[in-house]
Order: structure tokens, then sequence, then C-alpha cells
């Protein structure tokens, strides 16, 4: 990931930003019963969706590791996760914030908020857990059979999350996708920038990754003369 | 059939190689001495060979499959530092667990008779807890040698031993490799182990600086090793 | 329609990219330390060298 | 080339060598367990002692009417449940460590799945003691009539109980060597097991007040059964990769 490739990818996510907040905010019409405030779901919905982007390639870059032990995965595989992580805290806080001005209240256990949540401490944990583990290789490891769990543990999440709130009906944040095609171009076309943003900062992450091997080695050194 | 055979193994912890391109075979039968510094690789060529750590690269065959499998495991008896005794559990319990875990056809008789093999029949009942260093480490020994293993892994056998549980162990391998089978020792204790040893191997940052057969002049002058391959690498 | 939501619609953008904003000053600290203890390694070999030649 | 000049029989093979099975070396390490943990009694009292206090002071604090019981019994049971199980679990691998004892154990001929399933056993079983000594605990201070439902309750609790066990003893395996240990578990263990906690708790609610579950609350059952199944076949598959270096 040299410096060439992410000054393009954040020029580009710029530009097409740039463009999407004018067509938001100037070209397209209020929605009808929510007001402005519903533009918040070009960022909050693709936050997401980036995110859960993120814990995918973890999970694929940490089985990857456990079959070749090749350190350059599990160094892919934090850095997506770390990505993956400030775009879930994203969704999470645009998300309560939307949900202050509809319900007026800060948080409603909303299916997709709480699972995101839920997710939310699972990869902190992943986080937490490469923390308490000097040694590299075990590291990996350990940090690569976390990660498949808690992919696997995704999905589950938000099945039983939803079945949870339907048994108590709640007000929902989305009412499901029946928004008319304008909306919908837009939040795709807002997703691009956030996912080149995104592979920037995992761009940067690795390289410290890298860096960081580089680093020990060079202590080592230090060390053995 | 060879009792070892490495072809350029290597071990990594994160990218500092523990291991470099370790390859040589070993017969069986015979008994290989593992000579080294703190550091040089000796605990984790051991812990590679007794299947609790996989090489980063090269191959690895012990009794002619791979360390993990289970059938060759049943015939490796490994001895580390930690002596692996559970304090809570009497010495019978103890050697019975692991002697169902190899499967003896009659575990608590096998466990019986390595008891009074290593003089502890009288405290059979009485917790491991309550044992002095010696009676654990005879304890230690017997679990090793339990099933009658074809390949004995002993990570410093000799240390904290008295001159007499020594004289015990070095009594146990010499007849283990009388009877054909093979064992490797890692140790700083050179004396102990270079009476015993028929081949030795040296490591010196991970790598092999010396592996063949055990010399007479090795045996008057145990230094004499080391300086001669001690900082070849 | 409740009077506030244009500002929080604000608030919304704004908090978005203030999380992002804050990973991303996180990555920059990140890289200035190893940048420095990269240099600090580098001149003590280089001492060592000089010393050991 | 044998040692020279002394004629080396050929090694005894007269100790006969049955097959090593799967379930023998997990029933042998199941037993070792057990044996251990109800001799020395550590992670079993503790594990008691945290569950009936933490029963006593929510029913001192709160002092609920019965409606307010029916609504939390749920709950409250799992709440303790969970965290009587977390300090069962970080029990579980930390027995090996003094002496190095987990290097013999893989070391020997069991396979890594095998050695897994029998720490999960053992840990199932002894929290799930834990677990029926709280409840009669749970019924007198709450006077709820939960032997009314007594066989569904169980097996409800002995569904939940297993989530919490597979994956407690997977992680337990995972951070055997970590320093930060005790506060690690927790923290890894409960975010994942967060879907079989919420469907226990949906299902052991009316239970222990004695009410027969009604026909929607099944899908918690599927729920349940599901995640028991998905876990443990996980478990199992990344258990040799957990344990082994």
């Amino acid at each position: 990931m040299r410096e060439k490739t992410l000054i393009a990818f954040c020029t580009v996510a710029a530009i097409l930003l740039a463009y999407n907040l004018y067509v938001m905010l100037l070209v397209l019409p209020d929605e009808v019963s929510q007001g402005p405030i519903f533009r918040i779901i070009f960022f909050h919905v693709p936050s997401a969706w980036t995110a859960f982007l993120g814990f995918l390639a973890a999970a694929v870059a940490s089985v990857l590791y456990l079959v070749r032990k090749d350190l350059r995965y599990d160094a892919f595989a934090v850095a997506v996760t770390e990505v993956g992580l400030a775009f879930a805290a994203v969704t999470l806080v645009t998300g309560m914030i939307w949900a202050r001005i509809i319900w007026g209240i800060w948080w409603t256990w909303d299916p997709r908020l709480t699972s995101m949540l839920v997710c939310w401490l699972l990869y902190a944990g992943y986080l937490m857990l490469r923390h308490a583990v000097e040694e590299p290789t075990q590291r990996a490891r350990i940090a690569a059979v976390f990660s498949i769990f808690a992919s696997v543990d995704v999905p589950i999440v938000f099945f039983s999350i939803r079945w949870w709130r339907t048994q108590h009906p709640q007000p929902v944040v989305w009412g499901g996708g029946s928004m008319d095609p304008a909306y919908w171009n837009t939040l795709f076309l807002n997703w691009i920038p956030l996912l080149l943003l995104g592979a920037a900062m995992a761009g940067i992450r690795l390289r410290q990754e890298r860096r960081q091997r580089e680093l020990e080695a060079l202590r080592r050194m230090a060390h053995a003369l | 059939m060879n009792a070892l055979e490495l072809d350029q193994v290597w071990k990594f912890y994160g990218d500092f190689p523990a291991l470099r391109q370790i390859s040589f075979e070993l017969p069986e039968g015979v008994c290989l001495a593992l000579l080294g510094r703190n550091g040089a690789g000796k605990t984790t060529l051991l812990r590679i060979l007794s299947g609790l750590m996989r090489p980063g690269r090269g191959s690895v065959r012990v009794l002619g499959a791979d360390p993990r499998d289970t059938m060759a495991r049943a015939r490796i008896g490994v001895l580390g530092h930690g002596l692996a005794l559970y304090d809570e559990l009497s010495a019978l319990e103890n050697l019975t667990l692991f002697a169902r875990l190899y499967a003896l056809k009659d575990p608590r008789g096998a466990a019986g008779q390595w008891l009074e093999r290593v003089g502890l029949a009288a405290s059979a009942s009485s917790l491991v807890r309550e044992f002095s260093r010696g009676m654990r480490q005879r304890l230690a020994v017997a679990r090793a040698f339990l099933h009658e293993p074809e390949l004995l892994l002993l990570d410093e056998p000799f240390t904290a031993l008295d001159d007499r549980a020594v004289t015990t162990l070095q009594d146990l391998l010499r007849d283990a490799v009388r009877q054909g089978r093979t064992v490797v020792l890692s140790t700083h204790q050179l004396r102990e182990a270079l009476e015993l040893a028929t081949h030795v191997a040296l490591l010196v940052r991970g790598r092999l600086a010396y592996y063949g057969t055990r010399t007479n002049e090795m045996l008057e002058d145990p230094a004499w090793l080391y300086r001669r391959y001690g900082e070849a690498a | 329609m409740d009077e506030r939501n244009f500002l929080y619609m604000f608030y919304g953008f704004l908090a978005a990219w203030l999380i992002l904003a804050v990973y991303v000053v996180a990555l920059a600290g990140r890289e200035r330390r190893l940048q420095r203890e990269m240099e600090n390694l580098r001149r003590m070999i280089e001492e060592k060298q000089k010393e050991a030649s | 080339m044998k040692a020279a000049g002394t004629q080396a029989e050929t090694a005894p093979r007269t100790t006969a060598r049955a097959q090593p099975g799967f379930l023998g070396g997990a029933v042998a390490i199941a037993a070792k367990d057990l044996r251990s943990e109800l001799r020395t009694k550590e992670a079993l009292n503790a594990s008691l002692a945290f569950s009936v206090v933490i029963l006593l002071l929510f029913s001192f604090a709160f002092d609920p009417t019965a409606e307010e019981t029916r609504a939390l019994a749920g709950g409250l049971l799992w709440l303790v449940f969970a965290f009587a199980g977390a300090l069962i679990l970080n029990r579980s691998f930390a027995r090996e460590l003094p002496n190095d004892c987990l290097d013999a154990l893989i070391a020997a001929p069991i396979s890594a799945p095998a050695l897994y399933l029998g720490k999960a056993v053992a840990n199932w079983l002894l929290l799930m003691a834990v677990e029926l000594v709280s409840l009669v605990v749970f019924g007198i201070f709450y006077n709820a009539p939960w032997t009314r439902r007594f066989w569904p309750l169980v097996g409800v609790i002995a569904l939940g109980t297993w989530a919490l066990t597979v994956v407690g003893t997977l992680f337990s395996a995972l951070t055997v060597n970590l320093r930060l240990r005790e506060l690690m578990l927790p923290l890894l263990v409960y975010p994942v097991l967060i879907p079989a906690l919420l469907a226990a708790v949906q299902l052991s609610g009316p239970l222990a007040l004695g009410e027969p579950l009604a026909s929607d609350m099944m899908v918690w059952l599927r729920l349940l059964a599901g995640v028991d199944l998905i876990f443990t076949a996980l478990a199992l598959t990344l258990a040799e990769t957990a344990l082994v270096g």
C-alpha cells in the first residue's frame, strides 16, 4: 500500500463525498414523515455495511493465517478489524442521534442498533485479547481462533435479537427498504467514499504492523550487540 | 526405521528464528544428548518432537509418523521441566490417569508396578502435595516410563536431583537404551549426559553446530565441544 | 416536526466524521511513535557499532 | 547401531497397547477434573457462594412482589449462572498450570478435541450442580414453584449451561497462559454468548415459576439448540489450534 495509492483513494473519496453531500443536502427533498434528520441514513447504513465487510475480511484473513501460517494475514486481520470497529462506532452514534429525534430517547433496544452494539463488544474483545499476548506467533494463532468464533457469532446475534424484538414490538429504526429509488442511489453512491476511506485507513494500519515487525527485529539486533 | 527424521526444520517466534534449518536422522536404540546454552532452542526442539508445538517450516518424523499422530504419541514418553504431576491427586491416581490416557490394558496394575520400581509403593495413596522434591522426581520418571515408550524425550532430567536420584535415573536410561529404546535428553550437566550418550547434538543460537557420535575426547573434557563448535555459528 | 430536527441532522453528520477523525488521529499518533522508536534504535545500533569497531 | 558390546534385546512389547479411543480419553480427563475439583473444592465453593449471595442480596435489595419476580426470574437466574460459570471456567485450565500438567496432557495420545471435550463435560457437570443448588435457594427466597415444571426447566438450563461451557472452555484454553486471564475470560465469553443467554432467559422465565411454555417460545428452544450445535462443532474443530502451539 504505497503512499501514492493512499493519496489516490483519499482524493477520490473526497470528490465523491463532496458530490454526495451536495446531492443529499440540496437536491433530495425532505423525507415526508421524518424531515431533514433522515439524511443521517446516508452515513448510518453505509458505515454499517463497511463495518461488516471489515469483520468478514478479518474472518477470512484469520482462516488464511491458520492455513498458511503467514503473519501478513494476521496483520491484515487486525487492520480490517480496527477499521471495522471505527465504522461500527459511527453506525452506533449516528443511530442513537437519529433515534433521539424520532422517539425522543437516546437508546432503544432496536434490533439493528443492539446487534451492532454486540458486534462492537465482540471485536473490542478481539483487540483487547491481542493486546494481552506478547509473542507474535501465539498472538496471531489465538486472535485468529477468536476472530473466527466472533464472525460465526455475528449472524446468530442478528437473528436472535431480531426475534427478541419482534416478540416485544418496539419502534423500529427503519421500516424496511420502502425508500424511493432516488434515495437508494445516493445511499450506494455514498458507500463508495466510505469504503475508499476504510481501505486507506486499513492500508495505513497494515503498514504500521509491518513497521512494528521491523522495529522488533531492530530491537533484537540492538540487544544482540 | 529411524527414531527421528528432521529435514530443514525452522521455528519462528514472530520473526525471531528459534530453530534454523535443523536436519538430522537419529537411528533407534541410541541415546542422543542435546546440548546448548539457554535460549539455544533445546526446549523448542523437544516440544516439537513431543507434539506440543508445530514446526514453522520443514518436516519432522517421529517413529516414522507425524509428531501429532496419536499412535506415535502412544509410543513416546515425555518428561519436561514441570514434572506434570497433580498435587491434589495421590501418586497412584496420577499414574492411573496417565495409564488410562496411554490406553494400557491394566492401568492400575501398570501404575502399581511402576510405583514399586521407583520405590514409592509405600506412599501410593498419599497426595503428591506432601511429596519431597526427590519423590516427585521419581514419580515423574515413573510417569514417563509407564507405557514402555519406544522413544523418551527428557528436558533437563538431572536438574535439582540428589546424587542417589541421578544414579537411579542413569540406570533406568541405560536399561532403556539396552532394551533398544531411543532416548533424547537435553541438559547442561555434561558429565552425566555424555556418559550415557551415544550421539551428541549441539545447538548454538538455533543452529545445529555439531551432530554426530560421541567421541572419547568429549568424555575426557566435556567443555571441548563448546570450545570447538560453541561459537562457530 | 421536532424543531431541533435540522440541528440533530448536523450533530449526526458531525458525530460520524468526529469518530473517524479520532481514529485517524490515533493512527497518526501511533505512526509518529513508531517512527521515533525506529530512529532511536537505529541511532543506538550505530553508536554500538562505532564502539565495537 | 546398537551400543557396542552389550547384547540388546528388542524393546519388550509386553504392555499390550489398546487403541486410545476418543471417548475413553475424554472420560478419563473429565473424571480427573471432577476428582480434582471435588477434592479441593476451590472453584465449586467460590461459585456456589457467589450465586447464593447474589440471589440473597438481590432479594434484599428489591424485595420483588410475585408480579416483579415473574418479570425478572429468567434474567436474574442466568445472570447468576453466567458469573458463577466464569469462576468455574477460569479454574478449568488454570488447574493444569502448576507443574506444567497441560503439556503432559497434550503430549499424551489423546486427540485435542477429546481433551477439550473431557474438560467441557467436567465443567458442565460442576456448573449444573451449582445451578441446581441455586435453583433451590431461588425457590425459597422468591417462593417460585420451580419444581412444578422440573424437567423442562432442567432441560433448558442444561442446554444453556452447555452453550456457556462449550464457549467458556475453549476460551479458557485459549487464554490459559495469559497474565490477565481472570479478567479476560468473561469479557470474551459473554458477548459471544448473548444469543444463547437471551434464549435461556426467555425460556427459563416462565418455567422457573411453574408456568408452561407458550407455543411461540419454541423459537427460543430451536435457537438455543442450534447455538449449542454450531458452537460445539466449531469448538471441536478449533480445539487442536487452540491447544497446540
